[in-house]
């Protein structure tokens, strides 16, 4: 399936993307994150569990073991800040 | 209900004056302002800019409003949160609450805030004088939020 | 702390501007403005008027203040409360509180507002199609009251 | 003794008087109750054990235990109703 996928702020930063479209052969989004994390670098150090971070699909904020819809907008990002 | 993400500054007194406007029904209205402020974790704050997710921002602010709703009759909600790039003594964020009666008004204007710090994707920059840093989440804001959901 | 005792209307947005202005250490700031309504005990309200003890009023709002702000740590207060006639819709009282963070300005502000319910000598008298009537003191705001001084 | 007493709201105008000058033989606030009770009518009425009412010595709220001192400003009225 393809997914079109954004990162916020010090991800965005760390990962120095934004946005990205992917073909993905997984199902979850804990599967996402492990093909992230697998590119090694920041990728590794922000999603291979040392730090928090919060996976949005199609602007919800969902659990891992959420299913991807294909076409799904999947955001990943830090625990929120504002307020 | 009115729901806004801007950049401008936004004005307390005109927004609770449009809330009541031709209303006789409102006998509370609990307000809160957040405030960008020179300190933060021991640091001086130059400024901050304020990051969100255009789109998910909205539709989680209305989520919020939309708990608070159906938890406590409420006459009117206001919520206005900005972006960009904020001074110290600049509002960050207003949250306004009409009701009936003022415990109805004070808990869903505390409910939506301590959710909004917890759920609605902002993300704050703050630029100190050991460089630019992104602000941590703090535990103490999961604990507020979570206490809404004890019996 | 301003505390004030007045008919004239207030401006909720000039009191809150007033509190932040110049400052850089404000985080937060809780308000409550009360309103009169066209409906209490299930009887139409034409209008009001508020009645007080002057001398003891100003008094017994600055110790409500004082008594906040012994509790919580507190940057600024306003509490301004109307008397004389007034119509559905007006304003009857304002409390702002001003805080680094915004427990305690929340906190702070519901506490003023619940003891000033039940302390500051204060008294309603509503115009109904029945005649006048001084409304009956709450069991609801002295147990509103009360729970502040619960562990 | 000599006391200034004041009356408010339904009380005053229960009463018909906002304020008068006694001359008082008690001690106590519940002394100077007992002694306005007595009047009959809505004296008793309003301060006879049906109605709450509060008393402030010298603008303070007080028991009905409190001791009065001379020349003081004693108010009786309604539990309040404002805010």
């Amino acid at each position: 399936m393809r997914l079109h996928v954004l990162y916020f702020a010090r991800l965005r930063e760390r990962f120095g993307v934004a946005e990205e479209t992917l073909d993905f052969a997984g199902t979850t989004a804990a599967d996402l994150v492990a093909v992230l994390q697998a590119r090694g670098g920041a990728w590794a150090e922000e999603l291979g569990g040392g730090r928090a971070f919060r996976v949005a699909v199609n602007q919800d904020i969902v659990a891992l073991d959420a299913a991807l819809p294909d076409q799904a907008e999947v955001a990943i990002f830090p625990p929120v800040t504002g307020g | 209900m009115r729901i806004v993400v801007q950049s401008d500054a936004f004005d307390l007194g005109a927004e609770v004056d449009a809330m009541r406007q031709g209303r006789t029904d409102i006998g509370a209205i609990a307000s809160f302002v957040g405030l960008a402020r020179d300190m933060n974790d021991g640091s001086g704050v130059a400024a901050m800019t304020l990051e969100h997710y255009p789109g998910m921002t909205e539709k989680a602010l209305a989520r919020l409003v939309d708990a608070a709703a159906s938890r406590w009759t409420l006459l009117d909600v206001t919520v206005i949160h900005r972006v960009g790039r904020l001074l110290p003594g600049d509002p960050i964020v207003l949250v306004a609450v009409a009701a009936s009666h003022r415990g109805e008004a004070f808990a869903a204007c505390e409910f939506i805030m301590d959710y909004l710090k917890t759920q609605a994707p902002f993300w704050k920059k703050e630029e100190t004088p050991a460089g630019d840093r992104w602000v941590e989440a703090r535990a103490s804001d999961d604990a507020a939020a979570a206490r809404w959901n004890q019996p």
